[in-house]
């Protein structure tokens, strides 16, 4: 089975500051992928990295079997990488049902001019966005009642899943999610759990930042351990949590502990 | 010709410095341009005018009631302009803008009906010493203007850097929330800064009239303008910025005119700008602010 | 029909055009760009109509139109370096354009006339009323001077055109590239990440917003008949800015408020006229600090809407 | 006998001049002919100096006119900015608002190309004070100026220096953005050409400029004869303060935008030397003219420029023609003022060519000595 993602050797510097140095792992389809280590290890720089909001300094980013550094995000988007944020990143001001559509602006096609003129064509496919931004509302649990709410104006967990649901809208193959259940009571958790399964078996990859060791442990296939910059281990997540190296760089820190 | 050239740039370079100082201070600490910094200027340069024209004071003395009127002027557009909006929430820096807009409008024209339109002689007898350097003369008032701006210049950046007001005022430039948490009456430093950057206006508007010999109620429309192409080129809130770029945009200025065409001369500061920012989109020493290009 | 007076009519003619600079201004700013060089593309629309009327004696909408895409050609040429920069630095190097393109109308005397402008645009409601007269019509057969006809029929083309760019911009806010455009204007990383392609929006905003621009000086130039460069100076620039701000730029009907408030109080308050920009200058303080993000915001809007939803019901 | 004569002489006199004033006192009053006229000036903005001393002269010569009974004016003034828009829209405020009869301005050549046609188009007579620039009648039949264009006020003023200093080489200094300073500059240059004058160079400003540094040492360092010079007095007299001080020291000459004493007051000994060639001079020895500069004097406490001396004709000649007219018509006092011949001015005999433009004998006057004096 040929992977979906494949990080070759993948550094990145930023002046003088090494944030990834070295990182090479490999994502295969249907597969839930972890990515855990101390704050500050740089797993969001990779995300950046795979997503093309930095390129990076050194390495190759291989996406179904082409590289794709040097793309621009939105290409990158459209290949069939989506993402959500560590700090939820949505567009406040806009309404929860057209966060979603948004996301669906790389399946779509119409331009300005037949936005105006509102074509048939054009009216068909706001329909399907519509319709497509409901269902997708609809899986990640959030209630078509706050659909023509405000974005900014929702509950935390809410959002979370809203960003969630706009990454689905560009229907990617690779959903890269950062720490989806931060902040979050352990209800919640659960059922951000739920939901990462339920997309996995929707046919998507996932590669997913969490600091919920209980979360991590449950949902994924495989981990993938990084400190400062580096990966330090690699494997099921049974044989991570056994690891002697992990644990002394991870579970050992005060806030692993915590964790745990 | 060209050492005569050089002088002339050099002192229309320093009066642009100094009116760029204004802006770039307060840019610095509120992330505003303050649009009415021309006015204020302007009407520095008219009490200068009226206390050693009319009043027959002495210059120092005219330099500093100046200095008061524009100084309370600045602490008036602060808590009048520029503090109800920072309490407001949805207040974006346009909102600002616009208001300090608003505000030299309101100077322009109010200057329009306290002093009179048209031009006014702006003499001192200072004005007319000059000694010979060379095969040209050198007036002292150039010679002051260089000599004010570098020391105006010196004195910010040792101030910013060394005082504790100074470490104070940049602390509050860094983020406003964070310093007012650890304890610095940001409110306070806000008006300082306003108000120190519009007595700076007041000196500007004093020289501008005795280096040109005149003043009326539309140079801080002109002289503004300048300011702002220098501060964007210089590097928003850089002081040394400031003072390089006003030099850069006096010289080019003048050897335009001298060496190219003077159609162009008030063109020149933008096509400069525009050349800048291509280049360096944080401006000549400016640090890559947050937002511009990545 | 006496009640048709010409100044009233040219009062509602100076607010649509200005309705029109406000909308351009309103289209880079949905993109989070502040662009401030709507004078200087406002001027090449104008001055384009203007050279291809009297010139080469084309046809006036041939002109307008060619005025307003060489506007937004322009646009997209200076569209495309200002992406590196933001907030300030691109406003005040838009600024820069405009001022730069002035200069180049002042100097290039043989095609623009320096200073001295052009003179003798035909002014769009005399042409019509000259084609009317030629097809038999007379405006006595309404009831109308032909003064007032002019007028009426100047105000109705540019009632037209200013309705037109609204409805356009008000419809492509409700459609995916708005949505685009908003996405950028709100979190340009997070709309990068949603699939947006980020520079081909915001140049195409940028070029949009100078192709209103470029119309509404082609429509300056046709319905006061001279041209000079002293119409397109930094002050014009400013202006737009304000109509935008003071009217709220989070919402298309925001600027188009502004423009029109703010072309009518300095009319309204000409029985003062020493004072009058004194006290534009105060209204514009007061408002702002009392609504900084302007007048007319959606919620606003929503609570307009409500409010006659709730009347209905 | 002689005595008798004489006696005779003197009652016959007196009872002629008895008859005659009787019969001058019960001739019933008649009605005065009421006008309003509108005037568009700059109140507000950049040139707010000039509309100001416009503006005086019009209510000057209105409380005049008023005073005297034949007619009585309405005066309604706009302020137009200095703005294109602002004129028109107060064009139209006077001609379909106001009902005016005739317009006095407005100030710029710039605004009169925008209010001009339309005026004309309504129908109502308009006349510039201080539009100089080429090509103002020829917007329609409506449109006048008593301004005296730059095209005749230059070649007298250069024509007068070149005899005068035996000039050979020049150099040209104008603003090169607006219309007036502009078209004063192609008349400099082409007199220039025609009288074989070496240009040694030709420089331009912008409106609003505070520093000619640059330009003047250009000029200078090339030594020339005199230097032409086509700036309005605001920025004019700045130009000289600075060139003097210098030490540039040859003639200036100007057109008659330049002519204000303004520019002896704010250049002081510097403006020594201007030569402006203008139909107005404030020295003349003229009881018309002592007497208007007085009463300015009295009323606005400084003496009137040529753009208030312009604008008290105007609306003399306005009032006069209406009077010609007989009534408050646009038409027919249009007819008078084309009509206008030899009106008898503050600015010298004045009468309307074929096209509506000023027929008029300009002074070429020298400041010299702080004040300006005719130029021999």
């Amino acid at each position: 089975m040929s992977a979906l993602l494949a990080l070759e050797r993948i550094g990145k510097s930023f002046g003088g500051l090494t944030a990834l140095s070295d990182i090479s792992f490999s994502v295969n389809p249907g597969e839930i992928v972890g990515v855990i280590g101390p704050n500050g290890a740089g797993k969001t720089t990779l995300f950046n990295v795979i997503t093309a909001l930095f390129p990076p300094t050194e390495g190759s980013v291989v996406f179904d079997g082409e590289a794709i550094a040097g793309l621009p995000p939105h290409a990158v988007a459209r290949r069939g990488i989506g993402r959500t944020f560590q700090n939820v990143r949505l567009f406040a001001d806009m309404t929860v049902e057209e966060n979603v559509m948004v996301g669906r602006h790389c399946r779509t096609r119409a331009g300005a001019l037949r936005g105006v003129l509102r074509t048939r064509g054009e009216r068909e496919e706001e329909r399907g966005i519509r319709q497509r931004s409901r269902e997708l509302l609809d899986l990640v649990g959030l209630p078509g009642a706050c659909s023509g709410q405000a974005a900014g104006s929702l509950p935390y967990g809410h959002q979370r899943r809203l960003e969630i649901a706009r990454a689905l809208a560009a229907d990617p193959r690779l959903l890269l999610l950062d720490e989806p259940a931060a902040g979050m009571n352990e209800a919640e958790t659960k059922e951000v759990s739920g939901l990462i399964r339920k997309v996995r078996d929707l046919g998507m990859t996932i590669l997913l930042i969490e600091h919920d060791m209980s979360l991590v442990m449950k949902a994924c296939d495989r981990v993938v351990v990084f400190n400062f910059g580096r990966k330090i281990a690699e494997g099921p997540p049974s044989a991570i949590r056994e690891d002697p190296g992990v644990i002394e760089a991870y579970l050992g820190s005060a806030e692993g502990a915590a964790d745990a | 010709m060209f050492l005569e050239q050089l002088i002339n740039g050099v002192t229309l370079g320093s009066i642009y410095a100094i009116v760029a100082l204004g802006y770039t201070l307060v840019f610095g600490v509120l992330d505003i341009i303050n649009m009415a910094h021309g006015e204020i200027f302007m009407f520095g340069a008219f009490v200068g005018m009226l206390l050693v024209s009319k009043a027959g004071v002495p210059l120092p003395v005219a330099f500093l009631g100046a200095i008061a009127v524009t100084g309370a002027m600045g602490f008036l557009l602060e808590r009048a302009a520029l503090r109800p909006l920072r309490s407001r929430p949805g207040a974006s820096n346009l909102a600002s803008l616009i208001s300090t807009i608003g505000v030299s409008i309101l100077l322009e024209n109010a200057a329009h009906r306290i002093f009179g339109a048209g031009n006014h002689p702006f003499e001192t007898p200072f004005a007319e010493i000059r000694f010979p350097v060379g095969p040209v003369n050198v007036y002292l008032v150039q010679v002051l203007i260089l000599l004010i701006s570098l020391l105006l210049m010196a004195g910010l950046a040792l101030w910013l850097s060394r005082t504790r007001g100074g470490k104070a005022l940049r602390a509050t430039a860094e983020d406003l929330t964070t310093a007012g948490l650890l304890g610095v009456d940001t409110d306070r430093m806000i008006t300082v800064t306003v108000v120190i950057a519009s007595a700076m206006g007041g000196v500007a508007g004093v020289l501008i009239g005795m280096a040109f010999n005149y003043i009326n109620n539309q140079i801080g429309l002109s002289m503004g303008l300048k300011g702002l192409a220098i501060i964007i080129f210089g590097g928003m809130g850089s002081v040394y910025g400031a003072m390089a770029g006003g030099l850069i945009l006096g010289l080019s200025e003048t050897f335009v005119v001298a060496y190219g065409s003077s159609g162009y001369r008030d063109a020149i500061a933008f096509v400069i700008i525009i050349g800048v920012l291509l280049v360096r989109p944080q401006g000549l020493f400016g640090q890559a602010a947050p937002g511009t290009g990545h | 029909m006496e009640w048709i007076n010409p100044y009233h009519l040219q009062v509602a003619s100076f607010v649509l055009i200005n309705v029109i600079l406000g909308t351009s201004i309103y289209v880079t700013l949905s993109t989070g760009q502040l662009s401030l060089g709507n004078a200087g593309f406002m001027s090449i629309g104008a001055y384009a109509a203007a050279l291809l009327a009297t010139k080469y004696a084309l046809p006036i909408p041939v002109g307008v139109a060619a005025g307003a895409l060489l506007a937004g050609a322009a646009g997209a040429l200076v569209g495309i370096p200002s992406l590196r920069l933001s907030g300030v630095y691109l406003a005040i190097a838009t600024l820069g354009f405009g001022e730069v393109i002035r200069a180049v109308a002042i100097n290039w005397e043989s095609l623009t006339g320096g200073a001295v402008g052009i003179a003798a645009i035909p002014q769009m409601g005399r042409v019509v009323l000259a084609g009317a007269r030629d097809l038999g019509f007379s405006p006595a057969s309404l009831g109308l001077k032909p003064n007032q006809f002019i007028s009426l029929t100047v105000f109705l083309i540019l009632l037209v055109a200013a309705v037109l760019t609204v409805a356009f911009f008000l419809r492509l806010g409700r459609s995916r590239v708005g949505r685009a455009y908003a996405a950028i204007r709100l979190d340009e990383r997070a709309a990068e990440a949603s699939g947006i392609p980020v520079t081909y929006y915001k140049v195409l905003a940028f070029s949009q917003g100078a192709m209103v621009s470029g119309l509404a000086g082609a429509l300056y130039a046709h319905a006061t008949s001279f041209i000079s460069p002293a119409d397109f100076t930094y002050h014009r620039a400013v202006e737009i800015l304000v109509f935008a701000v003071f009217g709220g730029s989070g919402h298309i009907l925001g600027p188009a408020f502004g423009a029109a408030f703010l072309t009518v109080v300095p009319e309204a308050l000409r029985a003062i006229s020493h004072y009058r920009y004194i006290l534009y200058g105060v209204l514009v303080v007061l408002v702002v600090i009392y609504r900084p993000q302007g007048v007319i915001d959606p919620p606003l809007l929503r609570r307009m809407r409500g409010d006659r939803a709730a009347e209905a019901a | 006998m002689k005595v008798r004569l004489q006696a005779l002489a003197v009652l016959s006199s007196a009872l002629f001049a008895l008859v005659f004033l009787g019969a001058e006192k019960p001739r019933p009053r008649v009605e005065p002919i009421k006008a309003r006229i509108g005037v568009i000036s700059i109140i507000t903005g950049q040139g707010a100096g000039y509309g100001e001393a416009i503006t005086n002269g019009i209510r000057l010569a209105r409380d005049e006119v008023n005073a005297r009974g034949e007619v009585y004016i309405d005066l309604k003034i706009e302020d137009s900015s200095g703005k294109q828009e602002q004129a028109l829209s107060a064009a139209q405020k006077l001609i379909h608002s106001e009902q005016v009869v005739a317009i006095i301005g407005p100030t710029l050549s710039n605004e009169m190309k925008v209010v001009g046609p339309e005026a004309n188009a309504s129908g109502v007579p308009i006349m510039g004070t201080s539009t100089t620039a080429k090509g103002i009648t020829q917007i329609g039949k409506y449109v006048f100026r008593n301004a005296l264009p730059e095209s005749q006020a230059i070649p007298a003023s250069i024509g007068m220096a070149v005899k005068k200093y035996n000039l050979r080489q020049v150099a040209l200094l104008y603003g090169n953005d607006d219309v007036f300073t502009k078209s004063g500059f192609d008349t400099m240059k082409e007199v220039s050409e025609n009288r074989k004058l070496r240009i040694l160079t030709v420089q331009e400003f912008q409106k609003g400029q505070a520093d000619y540094k640059a330009q003047l040492t250009k000029i200078a360092s090339l030594r020339p004869d005199a230097v032409f010079c086509s700036a309005l007095y605001e920025e004019g007299a700045v130009i000289l303060s600075q060139a003097r001080k210098m030490g540039i020291k040859v003639p200036f000459v100007g057109g008659n935008g330049f002519n204000s004493p303004k520019v002896i007051e704010i250049a002081r000994d510097a403006a020594d030397g201007l030569i402006v060639a203008t139909p107005w001079f404030v020295d003349r020895n003229d009881p018309k003219v002592k007497a208007f500069v007085a009463k300015y004097e009295k009323a606005y406490g400084k003496k009137p420029d040529q753009f208030a001396a312009q604008a008290y004709d105007a609306f003399h000649i306005v009032a006069n023609a209406l009077k010609a007219a007989g009534a408050a018509d646009r038409d027919r006092l249009r007819d008078a003022l084309a009509a206008t011949k030899d009106f008898d001015g503050v600015l010298g005999k004045f009468s309307f060519d074929a096209e509506r433009d000023v027929v008029m004998e300009p002074n070429v006057l020298i400041v010299q000595g702080g004040k300006f004096r005719v130029f021999q």
